[in-house]
């Protein structure tokens, strides 16, 4: 069910861990399954220098973390922001339905991390994070 | 070792069907030579399984598997009892085939009383004869537990039922060809079981349905397995049903004592692991069935990498894994809902030898190490 | 002759199955790589299926055969729709199943009109539009019938119940595999098939539904077939099923021609025997569909003669020859009862040759002048 990607990034997680002096960590927890996602940000002039994760949850959640800490490693604030879950599930191969609100974990741990570097800076967050239905699923019906 | 969810049929068994498909094709109830051996095979196989649990052959009815078996008792006593009344009991810990049956009774008026059960997973038979009302029509309590193992206390709750006249249905699935079972010395009016839970064909169950019991059927249409279960008989599957009955009952008193001491090989080392705990009782559990908990991980994780080791496990039920709502099973025994999340069952089978269960022992310790170096949950004492 | 009743399984569909009782035996509702084998194989049949027929393949669910997938769609959209109404229409010469199934939903508070046929078997789209009420919930008409042959105009049928926004459900258990059929084309929502009519196993066969269409669910439990249909999937069977379906539909344009072309010899040189006459349509009947009945004499009779010489036939269908009754099918076409107990029918397969017709030629005359030569209805003339 899982894609090469996937397992890969399972496996052999990248960038697992925590960051000392992070100075932008998010955590998010996902009640319906009962999966947690914690993000630890090295932010310099508005650049991810570093990223790490730890993550309680299944296959498809610990993929996500480490395919979307790679991803917004040297990116701005703003381009973090941007990155979606559906461009952390592309850049795995894809991933099951019923597993694609693990990818909207990953974003929404970002937005954490990054809303707490802001509000620490004395900056306004920006905004809401995204809700689990952004995916267009359902989680009490991703199965169909 | 995820022989719980299902097995493959055993050589003999798919030998002993095969003719079916082909030269002795006949429809069982066509009254002409080639299906008489058909028909012939048929009752050999309902004999087979009559024996098995103690029932007469004429009290063996064939389906589809334990679901419709299930769906069938639940529906059929239901709608078949009205007169007297319209509630059921049964457990928070049953199998899916029995809860959401039981729920869409619900949604046509019946009650339903889903009795809870202890930390360890058993019914108390006192809570069952508490539940009894005037109106009550059935009671079905599961023979053993599909996820933890544990068996419930059907000789007393069929007593109990049998006092009270109601007719007792007992979800015997998991326990056929596993634990020997007595449907007259149980009291049992009613038991279900599925052919690929010991080496039988998917795709075939029966039921054992005592005879006087009043119960409509689930599916109509032709006058076969005496007008109660409409439908050309699956021959082949039927046959390989009743291969693999006799099979397994031959096999359980060596086999029952073979699995169980490598269950408890299991079950010694790895509650030697930290922050780990066993789901189910401790003594009275299917001799196959493991079934622990390792806090700060999630089954899946740990499912993944057994896998790649080659090691099939489960965690919850593999009819849930389309589901991601952690095991109403571990909810009931009130097992916190992130605990129940690191459940990891190995159900153990007739080609599981020691060598294996020291595989297991060997990998499945850096599995669970490796999953909790990642979790955000573990304590810094365990990375 | 008797290949409506059941086939053999054709050694290739056995070939393709036999992986899956043992090597291949995994769950595929299992997320791990044993399990996804058995997946993959499922998912391949039910393309096949959908192929066959022109529908979706999210839209195939897979069942124990025509019998279940007849009652679930009887109950299921009943139960389902009951905001919308309590009536169903469906035929006087439907299959048990879909027959007994309607007679227990009107146990529940459901009505049911029975639509009459002509001679032929036919059911009158005239009759469907008249039947239909503003509380009609589902229209059930078989796509050919297994005792007469005789095919229905399905897709007038089909135009009529989209046109009134009713589901229309098609038991097409003697159809598939032996006539063109396009779910689209002739507006069906839902249809029956069954495995062991066209050379594929027995016990499984799949219910087509059309996306969208609203109807609950037969057997409740795990989550497999899309949370649609419980109960672990019989692999072996639906990958026989998978390989008999795709084989029938590509031996079709041949192989119909080939057995019409024998069907008609034998209707034709049968009816030249005094006495005797074609029960179903003329030429709307399925290619293998042969149904006489010879006055004066008995059914079962012929049928014993006929064994004693190799030939398997039947009287009515194969699902009632535990009844006594005289086929309601051939009742609800007029045929006088005395005259309904002294029908043959004989169905052909694809390992009958133009020798086997022959044989019958040769066998079935004697046969009928013995039985008449013993009957006091036999006028003096046909002695
Ligand atoms: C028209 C029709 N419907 C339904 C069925 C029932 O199918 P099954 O025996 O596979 O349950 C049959 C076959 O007996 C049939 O001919
Ligand atoms: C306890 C129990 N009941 C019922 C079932 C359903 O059986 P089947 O999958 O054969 O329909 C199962 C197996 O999954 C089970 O473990
Ligand atoms: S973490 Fe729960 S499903 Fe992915
Ligand atoms: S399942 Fe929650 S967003 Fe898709």
């Amino acid at each position: 069910m899982y894609s090469e990607k996937v397992m890969d990034h399972f496996m052999n997680p990248r960038n697992v861990g925590t960051i000392e002096d992070a100075n932008g960590v998010g955590e998010e927890g996902n009640p319906s399954c009962g999966d947690i996602m914690k993000m630890y940000l090295k932010i310099e002039n508005d650049i991810i220098v570093d990223a790490k994760f730890q993550t309680f949850g299944c296959g498809a959640a610990i993929a996500s973390s480490s395919m979307a800490t790679e991803m917004i490693k040297g990116k701005t604030l703003e381009e973090a922001w941007q990155l979606s879950n559906k461009a952390v599930a592309e850049a795995l191969d894809g991933l099951p339905a019923i597993k694609m609100h693990c990818s909207v974990l990953a974003e929404e741990t970002i937005h954490k991390a990054i809303n707490d570097y802001l509000v620490k800076q004395g900056r306004e967050p920006w905004g809401e994070p995204v809700s689990c239905s952004s995916c267009g699923h359902d989680c009490d019906t991703c199965g169909e | 070792m995820d022989h719980a969810a299902t097995t493959y049929a055993a050589p003999e068994v798919v030998e002993a069907m095969l003719p079916y498909f082909s030269e002795k094709f006949g429809n069982p109830s066509s009254v002409y030579s080639i299906g008489q051996e058909s028909k012939a095979a048929v009752d050999e196989a309902r004999a087979k399984v009559a024996a098995a649990i103690n029932a007469e052959p004429n009290e063996i009815y064939f389906t589809a598997g334990g679901s419709e078996s299930d769906n069938w008792v639940l529906k059929g006593v239901a709608f078949a009892n009205i007169r007297k009344g319209k509630h059921i009991i049964t457990t928070a810990v049953e199998h899916h085939a029995i809860l959401h049956a039981a729920e869409w009774l619900q949604s046509q008026g019946f009650e339903v009383t889903y009795l809870p059960v202890d930390q360890y997973g058993m019914v108390s038979p006192a809570d069952v004869e508490k539940a009894i009302r005037p109106d009550t029509i059935l009671i079905s309590v599961m023979y053993a537990n599909n996820e933890v193992g544990t068996i419930q206390p059907v000789a007393e709750i069929g007593a109990i039922a049998r006092a009270h006249g109601i007719y007792f249905h007992t979800d015997a699935v998991q326990a056929v060809g596993h634990v020997p079972i007595d449907v007259k010395a149980e009291q049992i009016d009613m038991l279900s079981l599925s052919g690929h839970k010991f080496y039988g064909p998917k795709g075939v169950g029966a039921l054992y349905i005592r005879r006087g019991v009043r119960i409509q059927n689930l599916i109509h249409g032709g006058a076969q397995e005496s007008r109660h279960r409409a439908g050309t008989e699956n021959v082949p599957g039927i046959v390989g049903l009743g291969a693999a009955i006799e099979r397994a009952v031959a096999a359980m008193p060596d086999e029952s004592v073979r699995l169980a001491a490598m269950r408890d090989h299991l079950i010694t080392e790895l509650l030697k692991l930290p922050a780990s705990h066993l789901n189910g009782h401790p003594t009275r559990r299917l001799p196959n069935n493991v079934n622990i908990t390792f806090e700060y991980i999630e089954g899946e994780g740990i499912l993944l990498l057994l896998n790649m080791f080659g090691i099939c496990a489960s965690t919850g039920s593999a009819c849930n894994s389309a589901s991601l709502e952690p095991s109403h099973v571990l909810t009931a025994m009130g097992v916190p809902h992130e605990i129940a999340h690191g459940s990891v069952r190995l159900t153990l089978g007739e080609r599981n030898t020691e060598e294996d269960v020291l595989y297991v022992l060997e990998k499945l310790p850096e599995i669970i190490q490796k999953l909790r170096s990642m979790s955000p949950l573990t304590p810094e004492e365990l990375r």
